[in-house]
């Protein structure tokens, strides 16, 4: 039994800590939410991201032959805790965990060779669209109505849940973008709108579709998990200086206990996301149950830890200048992307079903 | 046991009806207010004019005694001219505050020069009053307040010297006057350190600053003092007695029954989840019931409430369920649309007629009411201790100089 | 407004409390589960059962020329709420909720001429199932699986959704009774097994079935109310005298706060329930749907109440001694009687998709 | 990042299995123990000779010195060998408190002769202890207990006289010696004025009521004290010295990871709802979701506990979180399941190994598991101060004689 991050990996997440703690403090990220409500969409925070190509988190997954540090599944969840842990405003989940994962798994040589490179050093973006494809020959044509990182990525990849998947570079005529307002700035959108565009193929193998929402499902399970941890220690620290009616707020029992559910949500959360990080980098057959318990678990702590953080700050919880105000954004944004706790709830009650007929068979 | 009106209620509310009809214009829409679209300034030259005709009517303070201008009515009477009133062009955010707390305030602690000079033009919408009481390191604890008041000379009568900043303050951009809580003795245990007085907005030394909040909008102010004067003609109450006087306010406060919190509603949840037809989902329908047995509750509770009213009771602690259910409610219905709706309910709509504004605005909003105007805890602690009559929390500064207790 | 009940029926109630608090304490509650649960079945509080024959409850709705007292549905609600305060023993549902009412409704003028004045008197039990009808003739052979109070009743209505329904006199050859050992021993039933025996066709109109499901969801909610309060008031009594750490258990904030949510869920429960009777009394078209929320949340409050009353026990709370264990007995079985709350919650928005729609298009 | 044995793990399992394979009876069904069907004294009597195999082989407690009788294994070798145990029919509810926490407690506080005398006894299942620390106004409050023990002469080494009552004692009707803890002084707070002893359970005075649990059936006891003597030699640590060595007793509890609670677990509940065919209900489904995340959720905690045991730490507060989750889910799980199944999952079923007799028996049970063992209370209390280091709640009886803390 060694359920737990290597020693090599601790170490090296460390140091993505201290740097994304440099790089993107609490004033940085509010700096990025406030530049996306008035400028919306073309939001990324430089800092932190130019961290993330540094230290190789951009490039994590990729081989080194393409400039990446060719790390595995545990390397790279362990620090999408840390970009969660900071609130960066950055693209992880679309071009990280799934245009990379996408280029990495399905894209033809040339298309790797093309792209890998740059995602590596963090100078392309990617984003991704689970959608069905209706292309013209080479020619597409499509509206998709909320993209993220839709306004500054550089391709996007749209997947079909029959794993066909094409890839499209978004630099030439026929594309239009138009940035969005959403509730959380720090994870922006744009609608994209694709006028007879060139879209290339790629070469997905069948199981790629649920394969890919299953990997990424993992790692944004680590940022949620990173933003809960984060939302409760900030919580900690603020009710533990605060005072009222001369005590400090943390010595009431109220809020210890409600402290201390978010800890046990936290707990069950970080337990599940290992287990999803163990099956994807051992490609266990236990993955599709397990980030879909990675990824239910982490919305919902994630959600929790937010919201009731806020609450425990009183007033100061809900003026911008508080430091909780960004994760209780992300946390709603990030349970909406990838599809909802309910819809991967029922995935697991079939994923469950399915498992007890088949044990129930072979009896 | 029935919900109809007794027959003077229902010839009183006949008499609003008639009058509003011949004197307001309709709503165009659920949030449309009189000067709907307009300038800020302009509109609240609109909401002055409505605020007059309505006092000329004796409408704006039902229960005042005629005569300060009211119609020396029941909650009840008030109630259902607030019912009849939302069905037509209204005003929203000027007056409540003044009227509902400020005004009574003075009403029972100033003398007669302060109601003859203060009442009136506050009642005709002339000049606008704030309540200056929380500050950031007061808030559930309001009678931990430090802002300094010093006479200016050791001696009675003198002017008072103010410094510090209070927070939280509704419409304090646009006041003529606010009712301030003070600390004028902070070596005496908490509470009897405390002095009650009026200030003229306008006074040098007082300057606020919006609050800006989550969302990015701002509805709150700061006001910071700055070696303010402040007449001793304008204190209520003795000297150390604030707390007496924060108490009547807040208790008026209590009495503003009924006041729209604008978050959504069980019944525009049933129209979206209709709409998008998803009610055949066992999971979304048992949800809708959820939320529609909380919603009604309080519509229920509510009626119980107005019974008690009617029969003469006065609003107690057992009214704090009605936020505390509320605000819960609003943040969980908001979060279980978007959950249905998915990724495309966080791109904003810029409709903000709309149901789907309604609830992002309810999503952002719901987490600030958990906590104004009383946090899900503090209401917990009122329910606890005042109305099932357990212990009170444990006061470790109980009967320490306010000084002395540890910061 | 006056969404209260009126003074008569609180001074009549105050006086059925005070005749069941002194025939109907603890002490008897708890006598009465030992023996049902060495004597399945058979169970029934005389003494309780005496009191509110005499007290013209058991005959509430049964109009004077047969004994009864001719009252109506609020002042049998808010005795059932005495019913549920005290937790008692009785066959208050299937008889005096369901069968005397099924009687009044639908019974030919014999059956009532027969069967009311006993029923008035408490010396007759009647029960009642929901369940289709296949009879033959007059002859019906059925088994019903657990009929509430089946081991003494002494005749049967059952009534089917498309408002047939049949009396049953029990005191016949062809019946037989199987008493069941039951998780509340304070609420028995039993199985009957009908062989061949005469059954009375009632005289059923249009919407009875779901007419009398509603009017007895709202009586019973009352009952639910009852125990709800009752339940509440015994964890304050406990806690408030029960010290830990030398203070008393109530003055911890996690106790106040969870009895602040248990008093909130009652409220709700209250509203709703007076409604649910207000609606019954005024036969008014808003009865299904406050019959369904005053079942709904009445279940909800009665369970939450009984089960954090137990817990805020402590170790005595799972005691035969203590008074509370009746309570969480008696709020699981209320709340599987007449259907759960999943089935009438699914019926809250199928209502009100209806009035939706109904209001959609009128518009 | 593995599930698998490290390679001196696999050797000690390997070992293990092949000894039971050896020596114990295959299981026929997941609740037969030894002597199952037997009367209650033949199934002791079986118990104690499968003890009596285990103690020869070391198995009887495996992190034990060799000196002592045991392995001088490591806590994840304890934990192997009960995981493989567990496939084999074996024993539950005799000797877990005595070798789990007693004679542990004896073996820190005891002298050579106590060792000597009641080590072997206990491991080989010739003699069973049992804790007789909780009172009936003592028992979150543990250091509240006032069973009173009086020195029978004033002079060092005579015998003491005990008074009082004890409760929840598991297996006091069959023990034969307890660990007591005492009042010896109550003048003095009440941490400062316990002292521990041990106690023949046959002793004249010591009378054992079974407790009346709310189900009818009785698993604990009280036992009553009139005036036993205990001889001072069975003293356990200095007179007032007892709370540390309950602290030692409570750690070794903490110790005794892994135990089963008997309740429904989600995997018979997905059992039950795949039998019934009702995963098609969306309703259903997401509440199978819930239930599998924490059941699932926890068994992962445990394995992350593991490792971190396994690579030295000791089990700390952290593990409170399995009982705090696990009762109120059971509790949560059983209710739901009898809702889905409508008025017949009342009626009791009498076929004790099928599902539904454990939704049962987990519906009542888990209102006790809420409690015994620490409340949720205590639980997100142990949670809060000792995981997140948050401020202990205020002990207004700190300090004070334990006999002027007001009753």
């Amino acid at each position: 039994m060694n359920f737990d991050f290597s020693d090599d990996i601790k170490a090296m997440t460390a140091e993505v800590r201290r740097a994304l703690e440099r790089s993107c403090n609490m004033a940085e990220v509010r700096r990025c939410l406030e530049d996306g409500m008035f400028h919306p969409g073309g939001l990324i925070s430089k800092p932190a991201w130019g961290v993330l190509a540094e230290m190789g988190v951009t490039g994590a997954r990729i081989p080194e032959q393409w400039g990446g540090s060719g790390l595995g599944m545990l390397e790279l969840a362990a620090c999408a805790e840390e970009i969660g842990r900071v609130c960066a405003p950055v693209p992880s989940l679309p071009s990280v965990y799934l245009a990379t994962e996408a280029l990495l798994h399905s894209g033809t040589d040339s298309q790797r060779e093309r792209w890998l490179p740059q995602l590596a050093r963090g100078e392309a973006v990617g984003s991704m669209c689970f959608a069905p494809i209706d292309a013209d020959g080479e020619r597409l044509t499509a509206r998709y109505a909320a993209v993220p990182a839709g306004a500054v990525a550089d391709f996007l990849v749209v997947m079909s849940a029959d794993d066909c998947a094409v890839l499209i570079d978004l630099h030439q005529d026929g594309v239009s973008r138009h940035p969005l307002r959403v509730l959380d700035p720090g994870s922006p959108m744009a609608e994209l709108a694709l006028n007879a565009v060139r879209s290339e193929p790629m070469n997905c193998p069948a199981g790629s579709y649920q394969g890919i929402r299953n990997r990424a499902a993992v790692l944004l399970a680590f940022e949620q998990l990173g933003g809960a941890s984060r939302a409760l220690d900030i919580a900690r620290d603020y009710t533990l200086q605060r005072k009222t009616f001369g005590r400090t707020v943390a010595s009431y029992q109220a809020v210890k206990h409600l402290m201390a559910d978010v800890w046990v949500k936290n707990e069950i959360a970080r337990g599940h996301a290992y287990h999803g990080a163990w099956a994807s980098q051992t490609n266990d057959p236990a993955l599709p149950l397990a980030a879909a318990c990675a990824r239910v678990s982490a919305s919902e702590a994630f959600e929790f830890a937010a919201r009731e953080a806020l609450q425990l700050h009183g007033g100061i919880g809900f003026t911008w200048e508080a430091d909780i105000h960004p994760f209780y954004k992300r946390s709603r944004s990030t349970a909406l992307s990838l599809g909802s706790s309910r819809e991967w709830k029922r995935r697991i009650a079939q994923l469950l079903h399915r498992q007890h007929m088949t044990i129930a068979h072979e009896l | 046991m029935n919900f109809e009106d007794s027959p003077q209620e229902a010839q009183f509310r006949a008499t609003v009806r008639e009058w509003l009809a011949a004197n307001a214009e309709p709503k165009r829409h659920p949030r449309d207010f009189v000067g709907d679209g307009l300038p800020a300034d302009q509109r609240l030259a609109a909401a002055r004019v409505w605020q007059a005709k309505k006092a000329a009517a004796g409408y704006a303070a039902v229960t005042w005694p005629r005569e300060f201008g009211g119609l020396g009515g029941t909650p009840i009477q008030h109630l259902i001219y607030l019912q009849e009133e939302s069905k037509w062009r209204s005003t929203f955010g000027y007056f409540e505050i003044g009227i509902g707390m400020c005004l009574p305030t003075l009403m029972a602690y100033g003398n007669q020069h302060h109601k003859d000079r203060y009442v009136r033009t506050a009642l005709y919408g002339e000049e606008i009053w704030c309540q200056l009481f929380s500050e950031p390191a007061a808030g559930s604890d309001l009678a931990g307040i430090r802002m300094r008041a010093r006479r200016e000379r050791e001696q009675e009568g003198s002017d008072w010297m103010v410094d510090g900043q209070k927070v939280w303050t509704t419409g304090a951009q646009f006041s003529d006057f606010g009712l301030l809580l003070t600390r004028t003795d902070p070596t005496v245990p908490k509470h009897a350190g405390l002095t009650m007085f009026f200030v003229d907005m306008k006074s040098a030394g007082i300057e606020v600053r919006p609050i800006r909040q989550m969302a990015g909008e701002s509805e709150f102010n700061e006001v910071f003092f700055t070696g303010v004067r402040i007449p001793d003609e304008q204190r209520l109450g003795p000297v150390g007695g604030g707390w007496k006087v924060a108490l009547t306010t807040l208790m008026f406060e209590r009495l503003t029954v009924g006041t729209e919190l604008g978050l959504l509603t069980a019944q525009s949840m049933l129209s979206l989840l209709a709409d998008r037809g998803d009610l055949s989902d066992p999971a979304v329908a048992e949800s809708m019931a959820d939320a529609w047995i909380v919603d009604e509750g309080l519509r229920l509770h509510q009626c119980r409430t107005l019974t008690a009213l009617s029969k003469g009771s006065t609003p107690g602690p057992e009214q704090s369920i009605g936020k505390l259910l509320k605000a819960r409610q609003a943040q969980r219905m908001s979060t279980f649309l978007m959950d249905l709706a998915g990724q495309g309910s966080l791109v904003v709509d810029e409709e903000t007629d709309s149901l789907w504004s309604s609830v992002q605005r309810t999503w952002n909003w719901s987490a600030a009411l958990r906590i104004a105007g009383g946090t899900d805890q503090i209401l917990r602690n009122i329910i606890a201790e005042r109305v099932l009559g357990l212990p009170e929390e444990i006061r470790v500064d109980k009967g320490i100089p306010f000084n002395q207790v540890t910061k």
